[in-house]
């Protein structure tokens, strides 16, 4: 690697690197404020999961506990493609891509920030869903583990996602193409998430969820790392 | 375990999954041949349009 | 590359006649295996069709990184040519597996890591040509399919991991517990020597598509090529 | 300002640059004129580091492509023929996003100015979706400028503008190009261009085939060069 002209700091690098990541979601944010096309989409589809699998499965109160987690996960993940698609596509309609490709910072910031702002919109559906189900269907799920694990899993959801989106939305078949690119990749995600997930709702002891816990946060490490390497050769021409 | 003692007869299947491999095999093959041929003739009409081209 | 070359042709004759010879050994040398019968012959193939999938499968991950470095389209061509192999062979092995099981555990699908891994890999490789079929600039599909590669790749490990989790952590296997059905069966020594030359033959298979299916990505290549001069 | 030297670029079997040689110095004005299809889009995303070169050497402001690409884009400004800009933000809102990005010093002061100069002031809280073509090109020119920079690439800038637009386009171009920057822009329009421009650079297959400036020229031949650069060609 050659220096630049003008030598820069690594903490100004730094500096510049997480005011592009702020940046990034801020505008997200605002965005999403204004036309409140994504959540809007994310929450109400999510919404009818919740209602189909109600009369798909016949949730009786003996049924329920069991596969309450299947029923979450199901619903995040199907909800999840959808905010990653159209928060895609928002960069894709204008060129904004181009925009941000052009500011000058390493472009794994340009991925953390999005990566973040989508996580964010998940984090946000997941946060309403989570009560409107245990009303629905009078299952308590405040329990601290389970949002961590609700977090862990939506990161290794999002990491992974992120990077695919940025990749399928430069296809012909674009939205469609996503949730095939995406879902047999993040087949450990679910497995631990629900298995994790349903060990702390059944009030199972900690070493048993344990091993699951580890599986999503080395899937996490694991494919934030991978994107950061791969980010570069989806952007660039 | 009462089949350890009496080897139960299976051979059905095991024709079944053989046929279902060769056949596999066949089918894998048959198609590399047949792009390979569609790839050919392409190249053989390519080749003398560009004859054409330069005479 | 319009004919193929004498090495080639050799290497297709042995391989066919090596792989009649597998067959004989697998129906006169192997012995009939007690417990199981006849279908338990599968098991040689089973197996082998396996390993040349997870050498595919290797090979693709391994041409996928070196096409991301060097950026030469050949990689991309081994890529997609082991993927596709790879993918043919894995499905053979489901297929087979399926037959087998089918007596032995009385359910033609058990959700048994490998298996299941093998389907998922299945699914991941059908995305990956999906994803090809979408990009029309060469460069870009083949960016984009070693990304993609790359990520199977890596995903794949923990998927088994995650699934053997699942099956340790919850003991319920299909059909019966015994040993001898869940497939741990004690090999003869003629099966030992069976099954080694099974793996051996298959590899020379793969060798022999492998190199056939790489040519004809060229074949493909050098078409495009013609065409666009001739544009 | 900029120098190229044996810019070559394949996509794929494509060659869609073969050998292109280019330079401009500062307050140069340079317009790449050429048919479409030849490359000059591919030419100037290069420069814009938004594409690799697959070979040759390209410096700009003294800083090697694509090595020291950060670099570079702090000192560029790209607008290309799709806006760039957020719908959903309002104008001002969108150059408060891009000048934190590029972390430019009191950001307000200098999006009033920009503002200013572009005629949008009375435009500032308006979102962009709302905002006609011309105005969304001329805030896209906002946007490229807002970091001061050395080097201005325009994409055909003038594809969908009406001819009142296109005249404040003028206008506009006229203006940031005066502060000493060098300029490249491509067009096939050649009428705007032709006042504009201080050098008309032809690119026909991927290679420049003719050059030459506005003094040598002099006033309503461009058209006549244009067609004898292809003829020659």
């Amino acid at each position: 690697m050659k220096r630049d002209p003008s030598p820069t700091t690594l903490r100004s690098q730094l500096t510049a690197f997480f005011r592009v990541i702020a940046s990034i979601i801020w505008k997200d944010l605002t965005v999403e404020l204004r036309s409140r096309e994504l959540l809007t989409a994310m929450l109400v589809f999510a919404l009818l999961v919740v209602l189909i699998f109600n009369f798909a499965l016949e949730l009786d109160v003996k049924n329920r506990t069991g596969v309450t987690p299947g029923i979450l996960w199901v619903t995040f993940t199907f909800a999840g493609t959808l905010g990653l698609n159209r928060s895609m596509a928002i960069e894709k309609d204008r060129g904004c891509l181009d925009g941000l490709l052009l500011v000058p910072v390493d472009r794994s910031a340009i991925y953390f920030g999005k990566f973040i702002s989508n996580l964010a919109f998940m984090v946000i559906v997941e946060i309403i869903i989570l009560p409107v189900y245990s009303a629905l269907y009078n299952v308590n799920l405040f329990h601290p583990g389970l949002l961590l694990v609700i977090l862990l899993g939506s990161i290794g959801y999002m990491a992974i996602g992120t990077l695919l989106a940025a990749m399928s939305v430069q296809t012909r078949t674009r939205d469609v193409l996503l949730p095939i690119l995406l879902f047999p990749v993040v087949v450990p995600v679910l497995v631990a998430a629900v298995k994790s997930s349903g060990g702390f709702l059944q009030g199972s002891e900690l070493a048993e969820i344990l091993p699951w816990l580890n599986l999503l946060i080395a899937y996490d490490v694991i494919f934030i790392a991978i994107a950061l390497m791969l980010f570069d050769y989806i952007v660039e021409e | 375990m009462s089949f350890q003692e009496i080897t139960p007869d299976t051979s059905v299947y095991m024709i079944a999954g053989f046929t279902v491999f060769f056949g596999m095999m066949a089918i894998y093959l048959v198609s590399l041949f047949f792009r390979w041929r569609i790839l050919k003739r392409k190249l053989e009409l390519l080749k003398n349009m560009e004859k054409r081209k330069n005479s | 590359m319009e004919t193929r070359p004498f090495g080639l042709r050799i290497l297709d004759a042995v391989t066919v006649l090596l792989l009649i010879a597998a067959t004989c050994m697998v129906f006169f040398y192997a012995p009939r295996e007690a417990a199981m019968g006849e279908v338990q012959r599968l098991f040689y193939f089973h197996v082998a069709a396996a390993w040349v999938g997870m050498l595919g499968f290797v090979a693709a991950g391994a041409a996928g990184i070196v096409y991301l470095h060097t950026q030469h389209i050949i990689w991309d061509i081994i890529e997609s040519a082991a993927v596709e192999i790879s993918l043919v062979f894995f499905f053979i092995a489901i297929l087979l597996g399926s037959i087998w099981a089918r007596p032995i555990w009385n359910a033609w699908w058990t959700w048994d890591p490998r298996l299941t891994t093998a389907a998922i890999l299945e699914l991941i490789y059908i995305a990956y040509m999906m994803l090809r079929q979408g990009i029309e600039d060469p460069d870009r599909r083949a960016r984009f399919g070693a990304v993609y590669t790359l990520v199977g790749v890596l995903s794949i490990p923990i998927t088994f991991l995650s699934i053997r989790l699942f099956r340790t952590i919850h003991p319920v296997v299909i059909g019966t517990a015994s040993e001898a059905a869940r497939g741990m069966f004690g090999m003869t020594p003629p099966m030992k020597q069976t099954f080694f030359f099974c793996f051996f033959i298959f590899t020379v298979i793969f060798a022999d598509l492998f190199w056939n299916r790489i040519l004809l990505g060229n074949l493909s290549k050098k078409i495009d090529q013609l065409r666009y001069r001739l544009m | 300002m900029i120098v190229v030297k044996n810019l070559v670029k394949r996509f794929g079997l494509k060659t869609v640059l073969r050998g292109v040689d280019f330079q401009v110095e500062p307050g140069e004005f340079v317009a790449l004129l050429g048919s479409n299809g030849t490359g000059k889009t591919t030419f100037l995303r290069i420069l814009a580091s938004l594409s690799r070169p697959t070979g040759g050497n390209v410096r700009i402001a003294g800083c090697r492509l694509p090595a020291q690409a950060e670099a570079v884009r702090s000192r560029l400004g790209f607008v290309s023929h799709q806006p760039l800009l957020y719908g959903d933000l309002t104008t001002e809102e969108n150059l408060y996003f891009y000048g934190r990005m590029y972390a430019i010093p009191n950001i307000e002061q200098r999006i009033s100015e920009v503002l200013d100069m572009l005629g949008l002031d009375f435009h500032r809280r308006d979102l962009v979706r709302t905002l006609s073509r011309g105005m969304q090109q001329r805030l896209s020119i906002g946007r490229a400028v807002l970091h001061d920079p050395q080097v201005l690439l325009f994409d055909e800038p003038y594809t969908g503008l009406d001819q009142n637009a296109s005249v404040m386009l003028d206008k506009m171009l006229s203006r940031v190009a005066a502060r000493g920057r060098a300029v490249v822009i491509t067009s096939h329009d050649l009428i705007h261009i032709e006042d504009l421009a201080t050098r008309y650079d032809i690119l026909g297959r991927g290679l420049i085939v003719a050059s030459s400036t506005r003094e040598k020229l002099g006033r309503g031949s461009l058209l006549t060069f244009y067609r004898q650069a292809f003829q020659g060609a």
